[in-house]
């Protein structure tokens, strides 16, 4: 009788490299420079990419585009932990996920430019085409997870969102029926403080969105976005932890959007200059460059080399996409379905669209 | 061969398809243990076991949602949506997602999903029990609708539907569930998608229905030269059937459940105001629900198209 | 850096009353002896008016019936806890708050039989009409009591659900928003172990309900759902606290359908007998009645007269509610909106069901 | 009279009537401080405060289902979903509750509120945010649909639909936000939701349309003695003027930028199939998307009904 507790929670963040490139040195001592070397190759790509969007995006090259500038090690991070047979469900800003996977650069652009073969996902690659409506790709995670567990395969899904994706009912169902089915499954929320115009402490009064895992029955834990290190560490334990059959995890990646929300998006209506600029200060690739400069990873020739090669990659890869032939009207019907109804081949007929 | 009911028919397709195809499995509310609570899924879980036969939390997106993830890695889920009105959070899994999977990747991933669902008045139901919300789904580019009305019927268009490389919804007319027997044979058969069935020839008037009204149907043609068209796939709808038979006969009557506007009986007659103006002798009726919701139990009858609406839809188009 | 706890939780667990009658001598204190009556009198009404219910169905006079028996402490114990002006949004198996508000008995027999107006509230009770789609209401809940915030009223929505229901986006999507705004919200969930038969342990890995509420940045609490006066203390405290400005509370009720899902359903199909016996030790007013006894509140006078007057209402009820007029088929339509659309006119016409 | 465009107008009607009436409050995901992504609440927060023009979480069906128990207490919200797909979650609350909450309480509860979204192609959006689903909404009794083609129905059908004591979605063609100026009065005026204008009478065809899709078929009846209509009202639409019009001209064609299948021109069709066929001329032409979802930006264009298009179809009506 009376009252008594019957439950404690804690919920751990966890930082290996800090804003200032001062790393923990227990953390840090199983990261190989190999890795350390791909983190900032990863990032770098990432960037000079992002860059490049932005300004076709200016020169009406491309339409509406998501920037990733800020999140780079959410994405970089966690992506680099992944193993072949892992599949990814991303939103629409995670390019630092694709470009990680290999994904065809002009495939990206093409996507951004306004074309489905965009998100005609190469057979090597096991990623969903990117999500546009907030929250509703999770519980297509859970579901191929659950299929993993169902046909024995020892893999995991890892799932992409935003702070404001994890408002929707749809996050609340998927992460709970991976709880319940104990699923192979990673979920990584990048709380970039802002949904649009909408800021994180308007998004929930929750004090985290990585508490939210103990709703579920699983374990969750915030980790600084803006450090890879971190990021990786994190989500290389939940996925190995998953094809365990641990279950799942839900990390949240403490980041910022530097950028507007897209180039349709003018942030300064909403948020401070001064907001961005403290945040600027965190961003991943400062520290990450401190630390590899300290450990003697990052030569002059090195950063130039990386650099170049980036370049030169988008580059390449902005010259194949303007050379890809434009899609055929007829494409509009032809991926309905496996095959055209009665109804369908007529209108092809009648708007004089077949090939 | 066995006369069986439509419930049991249904229980014998997914039976016999969990056989044949490893890949097949069942989930929904209530679906494991309690067979399902109009008992379709009776006897699955203990033939097939926890990881195939599975029953979820209480989340229509969220199952809707992890089938399709599960579709898109290779198996081929078929839910169970406990009754219609229950799926409507999921429709934007549906429509958003599932429908549009295929295309929005160009083909590289497809979503071979079966969406199962108890519909339609006529059970004394509680509120939102009784819904005949088919058309939202036709309206749905990707996505196929179906509705068996005998067993018979039920078996074969649920395999074809559990075959199809994408996804279907499949709508069981609950009303019928233990209403009729019929002879089925045992062992799988497939009836293709997007086929109507002549249930009976006729010279002056094309009756054209689906599932549970097509008895009204039946039974209220009575006296009438009456070519009875089941439609049996409601999207795509067989057009050449339709077409042949109004050719014919130049009358139209159309029988519905839901409520007329924007219901399927609509496009069937926009289809014919398009496509056969000149064939018509008259105005093409529908006999459908008052422009309201599904009333509770005392006033559903009054709801459902009466075999008198539909008699007096068969005089009045008779007159031309 | 490193790894660090930044949040800690805990969660309570409240029995007042236990299942041998036994009260806790602090919290029992400030009850007083004619509340407690009118607990045992409402759960004596709920439990009169059920059975008769379950019998009328079984006679073939009522429809589907979802029973409360067993659970009859939470909403009672919750009920009496609501002042007036307070708004309560209940799911579909809510008789005994019904009942406690003192809605028309024959009037919810006439909705179990199958017809509109018996959810034609009367207008001195702030009840929405039953939730059929489960958890769904939940979002109206928010929605009321965000109305009373903006116009200052002090009062606050009570909304009931299911375990089942705190599995749909409904849940997360009302409650976050309630968080957010600090809405004079309290929200509980009636664990009765069952969703048809799904159990708890189905429906989430969750070790408790309650403990969601820190997903939402509100408090939770697990109540023992079969001790009257246990709801009551903690209903009342987050009616309190809600209306004074604290925002939001989760009670989770831990308690039992005693009953089938509904008269429809068979619940031996799926659970054993030996765990509703073992429940039915637990059940609400066995331990209430004990403790009375122990008070000297429960003498055999006075539990006939309650009983008969419990006995007498249903009976009149169910009279009134047998001698009721039958709608006019013209209603299906007339209540759609405000106003008919000329369609609808046209239709009343054709189908010769005008007054 | 000052000359607005479609997203002023709005921005108007919503201010005069927060000024007219304490209970009308904005709710929607950005509508606050950002003045909404297409600026459509630009300056409804500093003007009325942050109780009444309120940012929420991203929670489309949360914020639907907060706003009808708001109406049901008492105020009057006005709901922005960003864009017509993200409202699919919504569906659910706005079918089985917003719809059914008068009728399930006979009348002691109704349910005031607004439901504002952008739709339609033409903007070169991103997937899923050019959608034209209005037939969904027309299929749920209860629900009134309402498109504004020009600044001035803008203002005045959202004004009524803001008075309408009972459930409105009202869209917004995105294309059409700043596309065209027109005069429109200052201060409050209503335009009776159910009625359709007669924007350009003729002898010869009846033209249907709404939303965007009115300026193209303007465009395209250069040459014609064409009717047109502007349905405005999707649900219920003017049965009246339609049946006029038709019974002059004899022939009609329906101009929708959403799929045929169960689209609202065919419930038009079907409404004229049933109640003017003795009037029709020749077939009931429906001009519109092809039976598949919005293609992105690149393919736009082409899945839009195109003047010429629509110029073929009033062609083909003129062979009758
Ligand atoms: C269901 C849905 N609602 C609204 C939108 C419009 N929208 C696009 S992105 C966005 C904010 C998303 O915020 P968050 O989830 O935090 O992701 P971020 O943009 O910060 O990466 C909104 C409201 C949408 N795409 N989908
Ligand atoms: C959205 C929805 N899905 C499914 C159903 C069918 N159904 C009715 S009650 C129920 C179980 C509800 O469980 P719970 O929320 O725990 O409430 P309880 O019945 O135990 O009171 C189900 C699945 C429904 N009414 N609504
Ligand atoms: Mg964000
Ligand atoms: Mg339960």
């Amino acid at each position: 009788m009376g009252e008594k507790v019957i439950e404690r929670f804690e919920l751990k963040y966890l930082q290996i490299v800090d804003e200032a490139g001062v790393a923990d040195p227990s953390l840090i001592s199983s990261f190989p420079d190999g890795l350390i070397k791909k983190f900032f190759e990863a990032i770098v790509l990432t960037r000079t990419y992002n860059e490049r969007a932005l300004s076709l995006q200016r020169e009406g090259r491309l339409g509406t585009y998501a920037s990733v500038y800020g999140q780079e090690a959410c994405q970089i991070g966690s992506a680099l932990a992944l193993e072949k047979g892992d599949w990814v469900f991303p939103s629409f800003r995670e390019s630092g996920v694709f470009l990680t996977l290999g994904y065809p650069i002009w495939q990206m652009l093409r996507y951004w430019k306004g074309d489905e073969r965009g998100m005609k996902i190469p057979r090597d690659i096991n990623i969903f085409p990117m999500s546009v409506p907030v929250g509703t790709h999770i519980p297509h995670a859970a579901g191929a997870a659950w299929a993993m567990k169902i046909k024995g395969h020892k893999n995991a899904s890892l799932c992409y969102f935003g702070d404001g994706g994890s408002s929707r009912g749809d996050f609340h169902e998927g992460l709970n029926i991976a709880g319940v089915l104990k699923l192979p499954a990673v979920f990584i929320c990048q709380n970039n403080q802002w949904a649009i115009s909408v800021p994180r402490s308007r998004q929930t009064a929750a004090k985290t969105i990585a508490q939210r895992a103990w709703s579920y029955g699983f374990e969750g834990v915030q980790v600084d976005g803006n450090d890879v290190l971190g990021v990786y560490s994190a989500t290389k334990g939940a996925l190995e932890k998953a094809k365990k059959g641990g279950g799942p995890t839900l990390i949240e990646c403490f980041t910022y959007r530097l950028d507007d929300h897209t180039t349709a998006d003018d942030a300064s209506r909403y948020r401070s200059g001064e907001e961005v600029k403290e945040w600027k200060g965190k961003e991943p690739l400062v520290r990450l460059k401190i630390l590899m400069q300290k450990k003697g990873l990052l030569s002059g020739e090195y950063e130039k080399t990386v650099n170049e090669k980036a370049k030169a990659l988008v580059d390449k890869a902005i010259e194949e996409e303007e050379a890809y032939p434009p899609s055929e009207p007829e494409d509009i019907i032809l991926y309905t379905n496996s095959s055209l109804t009665p109804r369908q081949s007529r209108e092809i007929k009648e708007l004089g669209w077949q090939k | 061969m066995a006369k069986i009911n439509i419930v049991q028919a249904i229980n014998q397709a997914l039976r016999e398809e969990m056989e044949r195809d490893a890949d097949v499995i069942v989930l929904g509310e209530d679906v494991g243990k309690d067979g399902g609570v109009f008992r379709v899924t009776e006897g699955l879980l203990e033939k097939f076991g926890p990881a195939r036969v599975i029953d979820t939390p209480l989340a229509e997106l969220g199952i809707a949602g992890a089938a399709i993830g599960m579709a898109a890695y290779g198996l081929k889920p078929v839910v169970e949506m406990q009754f219609m009105a229950f799926s409507y959070e999921a429709i934007e899994q549906i429509f958003s997602h599932a429908a549009r999977l295929r295309n929005r990747s160009r083909g590289r991933y497809n979503c071979p999903i079966v969406v199962r669902m108890p519909y339609g008045v006529g059970i004394k139901g509680p509120e939102l029990h009784m819904d005949s919300s088919e058309a939202l789904f036709c309206h749905m580019p990707g996505i196929k609708v179906v509705v068996p009305s005998t067993p018979y019927n039920a078996k074969g268009l649920l395999t074809s539907a559990i075959r199809d490389p994408d996804p279907v919804v499949f709508l069981e007319p609950a009303r019928l569930y233990r209403a009729i027997k019929t002879e089925v044979p045992q062992g799988e058969f497939t009836l293709a998608l997007g086929k109507a069935d002549v249930f009976q020839e006729g010279r002056d008037i094309t009756a054209i229905s689906w599932g549970a009204m097509l008895h009204r149907v039946i039974d209220a043609s009575e006296g009438f030269d009456c070519e009875i068209i089941d439609l049996k796939t409601l999207k795509p709808f067989d057009e050449e059937t339709i077409l042949n038979s109004v050719k014919k006969t130049g009358r139209v009557v159309i029988v519905h459940e839901a409520t007329k506007y924007c219901g399927l009986g609509a496009e069937v007659a926009a289809f014919l105001a398009q496509e056969a103006i000149m064939h018509l002798k008259g105005p093409v009726a529908r006999v459908a629900a008052p422009e309201a919701v599904v009333p509770m139990a005392l006033l559903e009858d009054y709801y459902m198209p009466s075999k008198e609406r539909i008699r007096r839809a068969f005089e009045e188009a008779m007159k031309y």
